[in-house]
């Protein structure tokens, strides 16, 4: 901000950036609205983790049930969720460039990657259910090991889903020219910290459960 | 009723870099998952995996999240509220360990 | 390089009643609808422990008519002890969430937050209306226990596990009951996650020019910082709230270890632990408490400057200590643990935090006074109630110092002591903080004035009600008067302090029925009172700038350009005795 | 009306003073031997915020009344406030607050940072809606575990001991008054059947949780004093919040000569038999 103006709010100059008038941050109130979901939902996630983490430390024996297909399964799919944010980087970039309908595109493949990721997940759920594994039992030991997987996994793929949700209609909506450049990145911004997540809960509840051959 | 930013053209990076990133990101899943294999003792295990996920993590907010990029306030601002609030949840884990002799099960 | 905020306003004026006063986007209308809100609930929190106070101390008697709100509760009319603890939940749960969390934050915040800072109105209006209207649900959800089978749960407000978690089992309530109340918080804590980050995003960035943040009103740092305590904390019970959703309908069993029997019957449950869920509950319930007071503190601030006709006395260590409260506060949640089971070390590392959390309580009270000192005190109602406020939260805070040490909480833990310190801190003056500002922006909100006469006397009654109600509470615990005991007869050392109890009740009888003074003022004075004019207090924060009350978007499409800091009140050389944040004119002094 | 102001702050002030100084209502008698600690702590903190309670209760009434608007001609004082006050009394109170809490250390620690003597008597508390079981380990020493498809007050058996099977269990005493001898350390392993309740003896200043899946060791010894009061007889109360009986959720403690101890337990496991 000019020093001018600065006088004759009378501030110091450094005080200009947190004068008003403007974002402190110099990024729109949408932007910044979803960074601090993001700060919030983090939160609640790692609350969960720490509660699982709390169940697991108590309970001395911990099954350790994944085979190396389910362990191969969830590496693909964190393989597909951190290329869906690579796909939305590239969203946010055309959106910024302007390309209207490319950014349609790459977030389509951004949904789809998403919706591969459900249907893996999916799979997996229904091979456990089949095993036997409950939110209160299952075959391997502690009972624990349901409630937690399922709890994590479940409240993961809801945000999954919602933002598969989300980027439809920001794509759609990008196309008709309702949606700036902004909102583009911003729902990126969503859709990131749902890949930012699994990135603890893979290792977590699937690699420290894994079983040996 | 936002404040609304223009962001002029120079503002987008190069693909380049996300590719890099991204590469890197699949590169620290496949040392994780090879990890799980190795017969470690089991906190050794979690300090390893935990740590190379906070890299993975931070990888993703400063490059894709384009934290890097923004003022360094917003960064200032969002992380160590989270990262406080985070680490006083680890408060609970003394009892936890509590249990693992007080508990009647 | 980025442009300034933009001028337009994001939604035009609505027409239709329902856009209007129903799901308006507009902060002033949902302001309104919060403070209605935990109007309401106050009125019914007040009720249930007006009846709680009378079947305390005459647990035998019939009450008149409490057997037709609950034929099964109270059979014939006479309370039974587990509709006793229903009607304990539901005060503390009615009073902690859509009370004192709504009403000082939600309620004024969201009315003036946006006028005091020069915007039209919050950062995400349509956010704001969903943050109504799912609290607004949680109320609802809440209050629907009531009609439901065997009625509200009975486990009070932490709703501590294992008996908040096995079902019905465990006493009446906790089937239905307790599954709607865990469903109502989860509600509740969307809306109040939505509604924090509304307002951070308000603060910083849609202060008008010149509005530093060094610059804002003491009410809008209170918002700001309770806004950010409530986004960090909530997230918190969400989680907590979820988990315990899923052990009473899912069957998990993070909160409930194995083994258990209870009325003779297996619990199938098995591996998880009860002081898990105490923990998740008070990470999240002690920054709560500050999320209660906080607000009221900004508002006595601004009210006690206005009204001594001094800035504020240490304006920038104000400001600090209520950062110092905030981030403290997320270190002291264990105090509430010293005899649960928790880690005696850790248990001890929270007192010492808990301790220091008293350093910057102090600094406040410090500074209130400083602010009287050498002011030249206009002693209307609100100005009595933010007095009142500084009285109680010494009363109760300094109680609290005695609760903050393991050995000392030792006696004192879950008596009387500990419901006096904190229904006088948090409970009272918060509710004080919010008729000071009642009294204080009531012109601003309907443009009427109040009536001063019924407030003074509403003023009296309660002021000297509560310490009649509270202070004894302090003497109480130090018997050891435990409480959520429905009646005292049932143990030898009780007994003898029954006397004392009554006496409490017949206060409690009094200041609840005062509050009608103040119900009837407030109904009355918003068709009939005394028109009100744009600045009736001569104060000088921005909402005092525009018409009472304010035009649709606050400012009538004007900018306005903030100069100087909130409090210029009696400035050497100024022509009044108070300058306005937004007049340009030089003055002598900074 | 600043006059009034400031009398009934001050009026409040007093009274609330006089009722702890004349100990109108007081703590219970101490009858153990770390109570004094506490004790000691309580009066710290007490006298420590009465001081602050009178300055400030009393600051603010005479502020009231003194900077009250007389309507005359005199400005108030322009003053933003005073850093080096702000700095003093942050400093001061920080000082005081954190102080007096670590006084306190030793008193915490002696209760619960070390564990009782390994001669101490042991005995289980069992809690359950809504009542107190309590039992020792009879000659052997050993608790006979617990069997939860066994567990029934129907049948008398709340505990659920095997003792036709588990030889541990055999010569457990179970009784619903707590016995203790006087000058000997007694260490209490807490239990909860159900739900959360809590242990509380004022004159003992002995309160802890009885937490479900926990077992919670506490010790404590009871002074020659414990023999003087009520027959040396004391209320334990539940003061967890933990249903619908909580209200009448006691049992006693009974204070006795070490002889007195060992006749009342024999004649305890007779009647068992």
């Amino acid at each position: 901000m000019a020093s001018h103006e600065a006088v004759t709010l009378g501030l110091h100059e450094t005080e200009s950036m947190w004068a008003g008038g403007r974002s402190p941050f110099a990024v729109g109130s949408k932007k910044l609205g979803m960074w601090l979901f993001i700060v919030s939902d983090a939160i609640t996630f790692s609350a969960l983790l720490i509660a699982y983490s709390f169940v697991r430390v108590a309970s001395p024996s911990w099954p350790r049930p994944f085979e190396s297909a389910s362990i191969a399964n969830a590496t693909v799919m964190t393989l597909i969720l951190l290329t869906s944010s690579i796909t939305v980087v590239m969203a946010v970039r055309q959106a910024k460039l302007g390309n209207r309908s490319a950014v349609a595109g790459w977030l389509a493949a951004t949904m789809l990657g998403g919706i591969l990721f459900d249907v893996l997940h999916l799979r997996e759920w229904v091979g456990l259910i089949e095993e036997g594994v409950r939110l209160f039992k299952n075959p391997w030991g502690t009972p624990q090991f349901g409630a937690a997987f399922f709890t994590l996994t479940g409240l993961h793929m809801t945000h999954v889903t919602v933002g598969v949700v989300y980027l439809g209609v920001i794509a759609i909506g990008t196309k008709r020219g309702k949606y700036t450049a902004e909102d583009v990145e911003v729902s990126g911004l969503y859709w990131h910290f749902v890949d930012l997540v699994w990135m603890f809960i893979f290792p977590l509840v699937y690699l420290m459960s894994a079983k040996f051959a | 009723m936002h404040a609304t930013v223009e962001h002029p053209a120079e503002h987008v990076e190069p693909k380049r870099i996300f590719l890099i990133v991204w590469g890197f990101l699949l590169a620290l899943t496949g040392v994780e998952v090879l990890l799980a294999y190795q017969s470690l003792e089991i906190k050794v295990m979690l300090v390893l995996l935990m740590t190379l996920s906070i890299v993975k993590a931070s990888l993703i907010i400063a490059y894709f999240m384009h934290l890097r990029y923004e003022r360094r306030s917003l960064a200032l601002v969002l992380m160590p509220a989270m990262v406080f609030v985070i680490a006083m949840l680890f408060v609970v884990f003394p009892d936890s360990l509590r249990l693992l002799w007080m508990s009647t099960q | 390089m980025e442009a300034h905020a933009v001028a337009t306003h994001a939604h035009a004026a609505p027409t239709g009643f329902i856009r209007k006063y129903i799901f308006s986007l507009d902060h002033k209308v949902i302001g309104k609808q919060y403070y209605f809100l935990a109007l309401f609930s106050v009125v019914v929190g007040i009720l249930l422990s007006v009846l709680m106070r009378w079947h305390l101390v005459w647990p035998d008697a019939r009450i008149p008519l409490l057997d037709k709100l609950s034929p099964t509760g109270a059979p014939g009319g006479i309370m039974t002890p587990e509709y006793y603890l229903s009607l304990l939940t539901m005060h503390g749960t009615l009073m902690v969430f859509f009370v004192l969390t709504t009403a000082p934050q939600s309620g004024f915040g969201n009315f003036l937050l946006p006028i005091q800072i020069g915007a039209e109105d919050m950062a995400f209006p349509r956010l704001n209306m969903l943050s109504f209207w799912v609290t607004f649900a949680g109320l609802v959800v809440l209050l629907s226990s009531f009609f439901v089978g065997d009625g509200p749960p009975l486990s009070g407000w932490t709703a501590y596990t294992p008996l908040s978690a096995v079902g019905s089992v465990a006493g009446p309530g906790e089937g239905t009951g307790q599954t709607l109340w865990v469903i109502s918080i989860a509600l509740f804590c969307v809306g109040s996650l939505l509604g924090a980050l509304n307002f951070i995003t308000t603060t910083l960035d849609l202060r008008t020019r010149g509005l530093t943040l060094m610059r804002l009103p003491l009410t809008c740092w209170a918002w700001f910082i309770t806004a950010v305590l409530a986004l960090l904390s909530f997230a918190v019970l969400f989680a907590a709230g979820v988990l315990l959703l899923l052990d009473r309908v899912g069957g998990t069993s993070f909160f409930v270890p194995a083994g258990l029997v209870v009325s003779d019957q297996r619990i199938a449950h098995s591996g998880g632990s009860p002081l898990l869920w105490q923990h998740l509950f008070w990470f999240f319930g002690h920054p709560e408490v500050y999320i209660a007071i906080l607000p009221g503190m900004g508002i006595t601030s601004h009210v006690l400057s206005t009204f001594s006709r001094k800035p504020i006395f240490g304006y920038r260590a104000m400001v600090y200590a209520m950062m110092a409260i905030g981030f403290l506060g997320f270190m002291v949640w264990g105090h509430h643990m010293f005899v649960s089971g928790m880690s005696p070390y850790v248990g001890f590392a929270f007192s010492v935090f808990t301790m220091a959390i008293g350093v910057p309580s102090a600094i406040k009270t410090f500074n209130w006074l400083g602010t009287l000192w050498g002011g030249k005190l206009r002693l209307n109602t609100a100005m009595l109630f933010a007095i009142g406020f500084v009285s109680l939260f010494v009363s109760g805070g300094l109680s609290g110092l005695f609760l903050a040490q393991p050995p000392v909480d030792t006696n004192l833990h879950a008596t009387y002591f500990v419901v006096g310190h904190f229904h006088l801190v948090m409970g009272v003056a918060a509710i004080f903080g919010m008729f000071a500002g009642t009294f204080f922006w009531f012109p601003k909100m309907f443009g009427r004035m109040m009536n001063e006469t019924l407030g003074k006397i509403h003023f009296w009654i309660t002021f000297v009600g509560v310490y009649c109600i509270f202070m004894p509470m302090h003497f109480l615990g130090l018997e050891g008067n435990i409480r959520r005991y429905s009646r005292f007869t049932d143990v030898n050392f009780l007994v003898p302090l029954i006397p004392l109890h009554k006496f409490m009740t017949i206060a409690a009888f009094v200041t609840a029925g005062a509050q009608f003074i103040f119900l009837f003022n407030l109904f009355w004075s918003m068709f009939k009172g005394e028109k009100a004019t744009e600045n009736p207090w001569e104060a000088t924060s921005l909402e005092w700038t525009v018409p009472s009350p304010p035009p649709f978007d606050n400012f009538a499409g004007r900018h306005p350009v903030v100069y100087r800091g909130p409090y210029e009140f009696s400035v050497p050389g100024a022509p009044k005795d108070y300058v306005m944040q937004d007049a340009p004119e030089p003055v002598a002094a900074h | 009306m600043a006059l009034a102001i400031a009398l009934v702050i001050a009026v409040i002030t007093v009274i609330s003073v006089y009722v702890f100084w004349a100990h109108v209502w007081w703590l219970p008698v101490d009858v153990s031997t770390h109570g004094a600690s506490i004790d000691h702590q309580f009066m710290m903190t007490l006298i420590m915020t009465g001081i602050v309670f009178v300055l400030a209760q009393l600051g603010l009434a005479y502020f009231v009344w003194k900077y009250r608007d007389r309507g005359d001609r005199r400005p108030a004082k322009y003053s933003h406030g005073n850093n080096a006050l702000e700095i003093t009394w942050t400093t001061a109170a920080f000082i005081v607050f954190v102080g007096l809490n670590l006084l306190g250390y030793r008193s915490w620690a002696s209760m619960r940072f070390t564990p009782a003597a390994a001669d101490a008597l042991r005995v289980e508390v069992w809690g359950e809606q809504f009542q107190f079981y309590f039992r020792y380990p009879g000659p052997d020493g050993q608790f006979g575990p617990t069997h939860v498809n066994l567990m029934n007050d129907a049948t008398g058996n709340a505990l659920g001991l095997d003792r036709d099977n588990d030889p541990a269990s055999k010569d457990d005493i179970v009784t619903a008054t707590l016995a203790i001898p006087v000058n000997r350390e007694v260490e209490l392993i807490l239990h909860s059947k159900d739900v959360g309740h809590s242990f509380y003896v004022r004159e003992l200043r002995v309160h802890q949780d009885l937490v479900p899946g926990m077992a919670i060791p506490i010790h404590f010894t009871a002074s020659e004093d414990a023999l003087n009061y009520n027959g040396g007889r004391y209320e334990i109360v539940c003061t967890q919040l933990c249903g619908l009986g909580h209200y009448k959720m006691r049992a006693f403690l009974q204070v006795m000569t070490q002889e007195d101890f060992d006749k009342w337990l024999k004649q305890q496991a007779e009647e068992q038999q």
